[in-house]
């Protein structure tokens, strides 16, 4: 899973799966963390965002 | 403190009631459970899977139940990448059953290895060849993306959307919902795929195996096709009983029709697909393995041909037809029959492209391998649906999970 | 500051998060997972020095030299001897599994007495001192009472150091009943006494046989020394040697060979004089051996001037191919173009002794598949037939029996082998329980079992075990509790053959003798005591006579002194035979009356008279038990290398390797043609009623084309009440079954199936 | 209305029921503003802080401590005292058998032909010879570098075929006086020094840890420099397949013989 | 996989059995349970569930009596090459956890007992049956643990075993020409034990790319065709589903050659 592991090769087949897989993960990761930074942000100023 | 959750402005059955359906449901969850873990701390000969039925009740829910899920990420694509606004009102209910429908999954993959402790080494110490690594990847990732759509809905509660934090999260999460969404809909369609891909790359089982598109059997692509066609039948199907049981409905029709349209239209072309493969499989593939197409059929109890032709006209084409032809998709009877077939037949595809796999000898000196599941198997495959009301039920009851309801529903005085 | 539910909540979610950057969840994921690898209840076998041990495997007769691997003191894994001439590096799954049983829940682990009713399973833990001085008493006593011939002994072979220490103190005690477990050893021995005129073995040179002719041996499956048989037909098989098989059912032998021939069961003798007819009838016979080497094939008169009839004029009056096709199920053609193959194959060799010949059979049968082997001429010669007079090894001084021994030993035999009716028969088992049951003769007070299993493996068990009730006092000195141990008053365990040296002499079949040498290869895991010094010991206790007819220390003293030099060749070689090794010829080979090779049979007195039975009766096989009309189906057994049928059931990996076509749970399967099965209304997997003369057993039906319509199979080997849950209560005894059947000639039991019927249960 | 009860009796649709036995929410009360702010604020920020902190000490600090037990070997054993008198140093005890497997601790037979009595003073000599050379005892070593059954480990390959002195995977234990106290891995019952001194699983030496990454180490490092500490060989051994996939003719790594891992095969190791 | 290591030094063993002189005896089954550790049950008649790394099917031609015929065919594990014979075998592709593996270097598909987490993925890839799963937790009735082979790691329930060629033999076998300053081995220094024990001597093992060695010469594998057997009387298990295993088998009887793979109904006519 992590090149640092004995089994990891590096080819294609590693690359391009990991590669996906780490760019979803990434993609979901730094979404959700945006999505909480600017809650606490929100939430600080106090501006109480409406819905929809 | 109850009526204190329950979302404003809809009627909601007395607590008592609640309390009593979940009890009943509990108790058959309760049942569920104890099977469950009779299996995790006796091992799986507590289920009757035998060497030469390595994958059966379990896998086939699994699959099943991942297929029916398809509703949630081909939902959220249609209303977040394509933009198809009228599905907002459908949506948040398809999440809700895709979550219970992936949770479900990956509990079922932890009763169903023998090692569960070991179950990270698929992650840490990944194969990429494998279709299953791809499938336990992708599979958990979207149920993150799911959990992340679940998320703001849960949040949405009264009481917890009286926090600011929370409404601010909730508000934020819904802003960037495309993005998620569109992720969900990349992992969804390789791990439908790859799931196609479990019995297809099986190139020693002629009966799973189909030919390649670049490193893809063909399955990969049907698998991902019949779940964008057949989920969105089953968010439908249980949105329709989710009404029956409320007596209320929910969902304006040209919601449903439109979603009922767009899944008719994926399974027309998927049965064209799936009848060419089928085709090219019975005359090409097979026959090249040293296989008549009714050896795969015959000298058994239980899989004669009409599986295939349940399969593919019963329960494919006469529901592609139904919900390509408006005037019979309008007919509720027909939607509603429609929709029941199209998730049999993925089902029963699912089933077959599993179990059938397993029981057909490919040795000719051996016997057809069938085998009738245990009642740990059935009791835990039967938990799964329990925990899906449980949760359907909680949070119909505390979350507005349908925008459209306060309309359809006026509360009187 | 106000502590809230809140504050509770971000202390947990403070928490999770700092746990996440400690290496605890990770560690202990990780731990967790090795520990699953690692589970305390799965055994991790230590490791340690390989070294390994040469000896003799003891299981069956076979005799096949074995090489344990040991790690440290664990044997680990018993191997074939490479260049073991009988075995070669080969082995049995039995062999193999040795360890199963030495190391097994099925030994018994100390000397032990009854308590309780017989084969209660009730047992009390004594010492050997006591054991030893129960038995003494008990003889002391019949001693005494001067009735030594009340003891008797049965055993599962006469040959080699140990049976001969038993035989021994038999006959120091005053008793001749020494008994030995049946087997075609009976027939072949006394078909070689009658037509050879010498006590000998039969050996077959199979590995050099051009054409063999086999009547129902399984060559491969257990007949003679399994593994040697193997080795041989393999090599038939690569230099272009035949085998034709005449069996009823197709064995794994009737699959293997080149031609199986479907006979009806107990036809044999029948389709023998048939081929002998055509053999003769076209002079295909080898002219000079029966010309100068034979006699009685022409009608000759005897000492009292009665013309008599020869071997010539019987089969050509009788035994024509057409007379016998329809009795034996086999076409005149096949039976003229068989006669003629055989007759002209350079090599050709005539076998008998069904399945795996743990049976005896009637005699006639013998006669006339030896007579065969003589009208080719085929004996003594390469690629032929062999008489293997027995090694001569043991040659101890003559016992001086006391007053009350001699007394004893007129009584005779219980089971009236060597008697008038019965002359040149040495054992007849199944007589002697019969006459413990109709009170004939004189009574059994004691009797010992030595690596034989009565209770099991002799026909009609349930004669058997109301025999035993009979006898008094049962002393067994098995290692493993067998039905018979688990039914005696008082077991002394012997070591297991892997705990103790013993020698092997030459395996059965074999076609030059050999001695090899049983060598302990781990230290004894219990409390058991070698055989040989138990019976050293029980002599010494009686005193007297008894003690000086075993004038030896111990056993291993008395194996030292018998063996002599032959014990260094042994213990350095693993295996003793002679330098040169040459078999008699024609001329020196026969010590009958004539000198030469006898178609006739006589017993002869001690003058060398001939009491001879006209020759039509001897060359006669016998009817199986019960009525045609009530019985209409013939069950005949079967044998196989994966159900052990001797002295100990099948250890764990054997009955793994079991069909479930033969045992399936603890149900066995019956063989039946699947048209006979259509008419009786069963079908695959269908339980049914089995029922014989003899007993009835519940059973379900395998469909099987290689038997014949009318005739069903059993397996040999199941249905023990005893051992271990791994053999126990599988399926059913073939000897419950059965009864013996008489061969009129000689006595010996002479059954080879039962009639029978099977209903739906 | 539950969904199950109706989906237990679909037919019992009573319709009075459905009219009185409602529910309905109660009117929506806001959030007062105060309460998510300042004081509350901190103080749930502080327990946050305080909840961090505590999983961090148990986590690093007390977790290892459980986790393992100390046990002390049945006998002090002196190796450099040893070593000294003995003529083939690590060899004269611990040897190849002549199948070619070696012979590990050396069995009480093997410590017979020095102490079938007692020679010296050292009262731990006395402890061994009665109590486990008179008694034909074999001594409980607690063998630190003892691999689970699953590991097939060829010492021969190393020693003979390589080359390579005891030292360079076991240490300097020849120039040890006493025995080291023995940790056991509560869980898997096995040595800390296989599992990794370092809870971190940072090592400065390659016999503070024995997994199948630290054989790796040393089986790929042929390519890179000898002197390098693992993590630096890692790294270096990762950049060095990078740039061989990126520049195939550059580069040439020596590939394995297993088809999935491209290293050498698992069973190579794993029995 | 692109890239192919082809057999350049490689070797390739492989099995022949003679189903000829294959008496049906058993005996192979019992030498691989023997060498293996392989567990049992009270109850071993459910086939199912029964582990016999080497299994011993009995054939049938099908005819009524008296044409009947039966034929004993012993299947260990055929260590496929897969297509091409790149190593891409049915069962090793598929494992999600690299728990099993295919070996270039000597042609064996290995199974790591300890990364195998159940799955079952490969049972259901391997259309010969070889793969066993421990259903149950392995248990020696009380002593007979003794015998266990400690080359051999035992199973764990949970997990999926099959046959290794006797790897482990091997690996042995090395270790004593490492001690000896080889690196090679002769023929008969590396044999599973099936092959050893086999009575009838039906059963040939060796190296397939060593035109020396017996498995060699009787089966003449063509290297155009991944080793299909140019000796007319040979065949493998499953030829058509170009799995190419390395379990040759030779019978001099057609209706036993032809039970080896299937056919089409036109295309056995014409056979």
């Amino acid at each position: 899973m992590l090149p640092f592991s004995f089994e990891w090769v590096w080819d294609m087949g590693h690359l391009l799966f990991h590669g996906g897989l780490w760019f979803a993960l990434n993609v979901i990761g730094i979404g959700v963390t945006y999505c909480v930074v600017k809650a606490v942000y929100d939430t600080m100023k106090g501006n109480s965002t409406n819905h929809h | 403190m109850d009526s204190a959750l329950i979302p404003q402005g809809v009627n909601r059955c007395p607590l008592w009631k609640f309390a009593l359906g979940i009890a009943i449901v509990g108790a058959v969850l309760m049942w569920g459970v104890y099977a469950m873990m009779l299996v995790w701390i006796k091992g799986l000969n507590q289920t009757n899977m035998n060497d030469a039925y390595g994958f059966a009740l379990w896998i086939w829910a699994d699959l099943s139940v991942i297929a029916l899920g398809g509703g949630a990420f081909f939902t959220g694509f249609l209303r977040y990448v394509i933009g198809i606004n009228d599905l907002k009102n459908i949506i948040n209910y398809a999440v809700i059953i895709g979550f219970i429908c992936y949770s479900s999954a990956q509990l079922i993959l932890g009763l169903d290895v023998g090692q569960p402790l070991r179950g990270w080494f698929i992650f840490w110490h990944a194969n990429v060849h494998s279709m299953l690594t791809e499938v336990a990847f992708c599979l958990t990732a979207y149920f993150g993306v799911l959990c992340v759509e679940y998320v703001p809905l849960l949040l949405e509660n009264r009481q917890l959307d009286r926090v600011p934090f929370f409404h601010n999260l909730s508000h934020n999460l819904h802003e960037i919902m495309a993005v998620f969404a569109a992720t969900g809909a990349f992992l969804s369609f390789f791990h439908q795929g790859s799931l196609g891909g479990v019995s297809g790359v099986l190139f020693a089982r002629p009966f799973g195996f189909r030919e390649g598109v670049f490193v893809w059997p063909w399955t990969f692509f049907l698998y991902t096709w019949s779940a964008a066609a057949c989920g969105p039948c089953f968010t439908i199907l249980i949105t329709k009983i989710t009404e029956k049981v409320t007596k209320k409905k929910l969902v304006k029709d040209n919601v449903i029709q439109i979603l009922a349209k767009i899944a008719g239209w994926m399974l027309a072309t998927y049965m064209v697909a799936k009848i060419i493969d089928t085709i090219y499989w019975a005359t090409v593939t097979a026959p090249s393995k040293g296989f008549d197409l009714m050896t795969f059929y015959s000298n058994n109890p239980l899989y004669g041909i009409w599986i295939l032709i349940l399969e593919l006209v019963v329960c494919g084409i006469v529901p592609a037809a139904i919900l390509i032809t408006p005037k019979w998709r309008g007919n509720p009877r027909g939607l509603t029959l429609a929709m029941i077939l199209a998730v049999i037949g993925v089902c029963l595809n699912r089933w077959v492209m599993i179990l059938q796999v397993l029981a057909i000898p490919v040795l000719p000196f051996e016997n057809w391998a069938l085998y009738m599941p245990s009642w740990q198997e059935i009791a835990t495959t039967i938990l799964p649906v329990c925990y899906g009301i449980i949760l359907i039920m909680i949070s119909y009851r505390y979350l507005p999970v349908f925008p459209q309801e306060k309309e359809l529903n006026p509360i009187a005085g | 500051m106000k502590i809230d539910r809140r504050s509770f909540l971000s202390f947990i979610v403070g928490g999770a998060a700092g746990t996440a950057l400690t290496p605890l969840p990770w560690k202990i994921t990780d731990d967790l997972s090795i520990w699953s690898q690692n589970w305390p209840w799965t055994p991790v076998p230590p490791n340690g020095e390989v070294t390994f041990v040469n000896s003799v495997c003891r299981l069956c007769p076979g005799g096949c030299g074995i090489t344990v691997r040991k790690v440290d003191a664990r044997a680990v894994k018993i191997e074939g001897m490479d260049g073991y001439p009988v075995n070669d590096g080969g082995i049995c799954p039995l062999g193999l599994s040795g360890l199963q049983l030495l190391y097994g829940p099925t030994r018994i682990p100390y000397p032990m007495k009854r308590k309780g009713n017989r084969g209660d399973g009730k047992w009390e833990k004594i010492s050997w001192e006591k054991a030893v001085s129960e038995v003494v008493t008990k003889l002391g006593e019949i001693r005494k009472n001067n009735r030594p011939h009340g003891l008797a002994c049965i055993s599962e072979s006469d040959r080699g150091t140990v049976a001969g220490l038993m035989a021994r103190f038999m006959s120091a005690f005053g008793s001749q009943n020494f008994i030995r477990q049946p087997s075609m050893e009976d027939s072949y021995e006394l078909a070689l006494y009658l037509m050879h005129g010498i006590r000998a073995e039969a050996g077959f040179d199979i590995e050099n046989a051009a054409f063999v002719l086999s009547f129902g041996s399984g060559v491969i499956e257990g007949w003679g020394s399994p593994v040697r048989m193997f080795r041989a037909n393999s090599k038939l098989i690569k230099t272009g040697g035949k085998v034709v098989q005449i069996e009823a059912r197709l064995s794994k032998s009737a699959a293997k060979s080149d031609k199986w021939i479907p006979i009806n069961p107990g036809t044999e003798t029948a389709l023998a004089l048939a081929m002998a007819h055509v053999i003769i009838k076209e002079g295909l016979y080898n002219k000079d051996f029966i010309e100068n080497h034979a006699f009685g094939f022409e009608d000759w008169t005897d000492g009292q001037g009665n013309k008599q009839q020869g071997f010539k004029s019987l089969v050509t009056a009788t035994y024509a191919p057409e007379n016998v096709a329809e009795a034996t199920g086999v076409e005149k053609a096949v039976i003229v173009s068989l006669a003629r193959h055989f007759a002209r194959a350079s090599k050709p060799l005539a076998i008998c002794g069904r399945g795996q010949g743990r049976t005896s059979s009637a005699i006639g049968e013998f006669l006339a598949v030896q007579a065969l082997n003589a009208l080719v001429g085929n004996i003594n010669q390469e690629g032929g037939f062999h008489a293997i007079s027995d090694n001569d090894y043991i040659d101890w001084p003559e016992i001086e029996t006391d007053q009350i021994a001699s007394n004893g030993l007129q009584n005779g035999r219980l089971d009236e082998a060597g008697s008038e009716n019965y002359a040149s028969v040495r054992y007849l088992p199944h007589r002697f329980f019969e006459n413990i049951i109709a009170e004939t003769g004189y009574p059994i007070q004691v009797l010992f079992a030595a690596g034989a299993n009565p209770l099991y493996s002799l026909p009609d068990t349930k004669a058997v075990k109301a025999a035993l009730d009979k006898v008094p006092f049962i002393v067994s000195f098995s290692s493993f509790m067998d039905e018979t141990a688990q039914y005696s008053d008082i077991i002394l365990p012997d070591h297991t053959y892997l705990e103790r040296y013993e020698d092997v002499p030459t395996p059965i079949g074999l076609q030059k003798p050999i001695i090899g040498l049983t060598r302990p290869v781990v230290s004894p895991q219990l409390d058991t005591k070698h055989l040989g010094d138990v019976i050293l010991g029980i002599a010494k206790g009686l005193g007297g006579s008894m003690a000086q007819a075993f004038p030896w220390k111990s056993y291993e003293a008395c194996l030292e002194k018998t063996l002599g030099r032959k014990l260094d060749t042994l213990l350095d070689k693993g295996y003793w035979s002679p330098a040169v090794f040459s078999v008699p010829e024609w001329i020196k080979a026969f010590e009958t009356a004539s000198g030469k090779f006898e178609f006739v049979v006589s017993d002869q007195d001690g003058n060398g008279d001939r009491k001879t039975k006209p020759i039509a009766d001897w060359y006669t096989g016998v009817e199986s038990q019960g009525d045609p009309v009530t019985y209409p189906l013939l069950l005949i057994p079967y044998d196989s290398m994966r159900l052990v049928n001797g002295f100990v059931g099948d250890p764990p990996f054997v009955i793994k390797t079991v069909e479930d076509t033969v045992l399936k749970g603890k149900d066995v399967f019956i063989e039946i043609n699947p048209k006979t099965a259509k008419q009786l209304g069963l079908s695959e997997g269908k339980y049914a009623r089995l029922t014989t003369p003899k007993g009835n057993a519940k059973v379900r039906v395998h469909l099987f084309e290689g038997i014949k319509e009318g005739i069903i199979a059993l397996p040999r080997g199941l249905g023990h009440t005893a051992y271990d849950s791994y053999i126990a209560d599988k399926g059913v005894n073939y000897n419950e079954l059965i009864g013996a059947v008489y061969d009129p000639v000689s006595g010996l039991d002479a059954a080879w199936g039962i009639r029978a019927k099977l209903g739906k249960a | 209305m539950s969904a199950s009860e109706e989906q237990n009796s679909p037919e019992a649709e009573a319709p009075d029921e459905e009219e009185m036995d409602v529910e309905t929410s109660e009117p929506i009360e806001p959030l007062k503003p105060e309460e998510g702010k300042n004081g509350a604020g901190a103080t749930i920020f502080l327990f946050f802080i305080l909840g961090f902190a505590a999983s961090l000490i148990v986590g690093w600090v007390v977790f290892p401590k459980l986790l393992y037990s100390k046990k002390i070997q049945p006998i002090n054993f002196n190796h450099a005292l040893h070593v000294a008198e003995a003529a083939e140093g690590c060899e004269s005890c611990h040897y190849f058998r002549e199948d070619g497997s070696f012979s590990g601790v050396p069995t009480i037979s093997h410590c017979i032909e020095c102490h079938e009595n007692v020679n010296g003073e050292d009262p731990e000599e006395k402890k061994f010879v009665r109590e486990y050379v008179e008694a034909g005892k074999e001594v409980p070593w607690l063998i630190y570098a003892k691999q689970p059954a699953s590991v097939f480990f060829s010492h021969a390959a190393h020693v003979i075929t390589a080359k390579m002195e005891c030292v360079a995977c076991h240490g300097p234990i020849g120039e040890s006086t006493e025995t080291r106290i023995y940790e056991e891995n509560r869980l898997t019952g096995y040595s800390r020094d296989i599992w990794g001194k370092n809870i971190s699983g940072i090592k400065q030496h390659s016999w503070e840890r024995m997994k199948m990454d630290d054989c790796a180490d040393c089986h790929m490092q042929k390519a890179t420099s000898e002197k390098e500490s693992g993590v630096q060989q890692s790294l270096t051994r990762q950049l060095r397949e990078m740039v061989s996939v990126a520049f195939p003719n550059v580069m040439e790594v020596k590939k394995g013989s297993s088809v999935q891992t491209e290293k050498d095969a698992c069973f190579v190791c794993h029995k | 996989m692109k890239q192919t290591q082809g057999n350049n030094g490689n070797k390739k063993f492989g099995m022949v059995i003679n189903l000829d002189l294959c008496t049906g005896c058993g005996s192979c089954m019992v030498a691989c349970m023997a060498e293996n550790n392989v567990p049992f049950k009270e109850d071993e008649t459910d086939k199912l569930d029964s582990i016999t790394w080497m299994r011993v099917y009995k054939l049938k031609n099908g005819k009524s009596w008296p044409n009947a015929d039966i034929c004993y065919l012993p299947r260990p594990c055929m260590h496929c090459g897969g297509h091409g014979d790149h190593g891409h075998s049915p069962c090793v592709s598929v494992c999600p956890a690299v728990a099993t593996d295919y070996s270039m270097a000597t042609g064996i598909v290995s199974q790591i007992y300890t990364r195998c987490f159940g799955c079952r993925y490969c049972m259901a890839a391997c259309p010969y049956h070889v793969r066993y799963f421990n259903w149950w937790d392995p248990v020696w009735p009380e002593g007979m643990e003794r015998f266990l082979n400690p080359d051999v790691s035992v199973r764990m329930r949970g997990v999926v075993e099959k046959c290794s060629f006797c790897f482990h033999r091997y690996q042995l076998a090395m270790n004593k020409a490492f001690l000896e300053g080889r690196r090679v081995l002769e023929e008969d220094e590396y044999q599973s034990a099936c092959t050893q024990a086999c009575p009838a001597g039906a059963i040939t093992f060796g190296d397939l790319n060593n035109p020396e060695h017996a498995v060699h010469q009787l089966v003449q594998p063509d290297p155009k065709h991944a080793g299909r057997p140019r000796n007319p009387k040979a065949f493998r298990l499953l030829e058509r589903l170009e799995t190419n295993p390395k379990v040759y088998y030779v019978s001099s009887r057609k209706w036993v050659r032809q039970s080896g793979d299937n056919y089409l109904k036109k295309e056995k006519q014409k056979i």
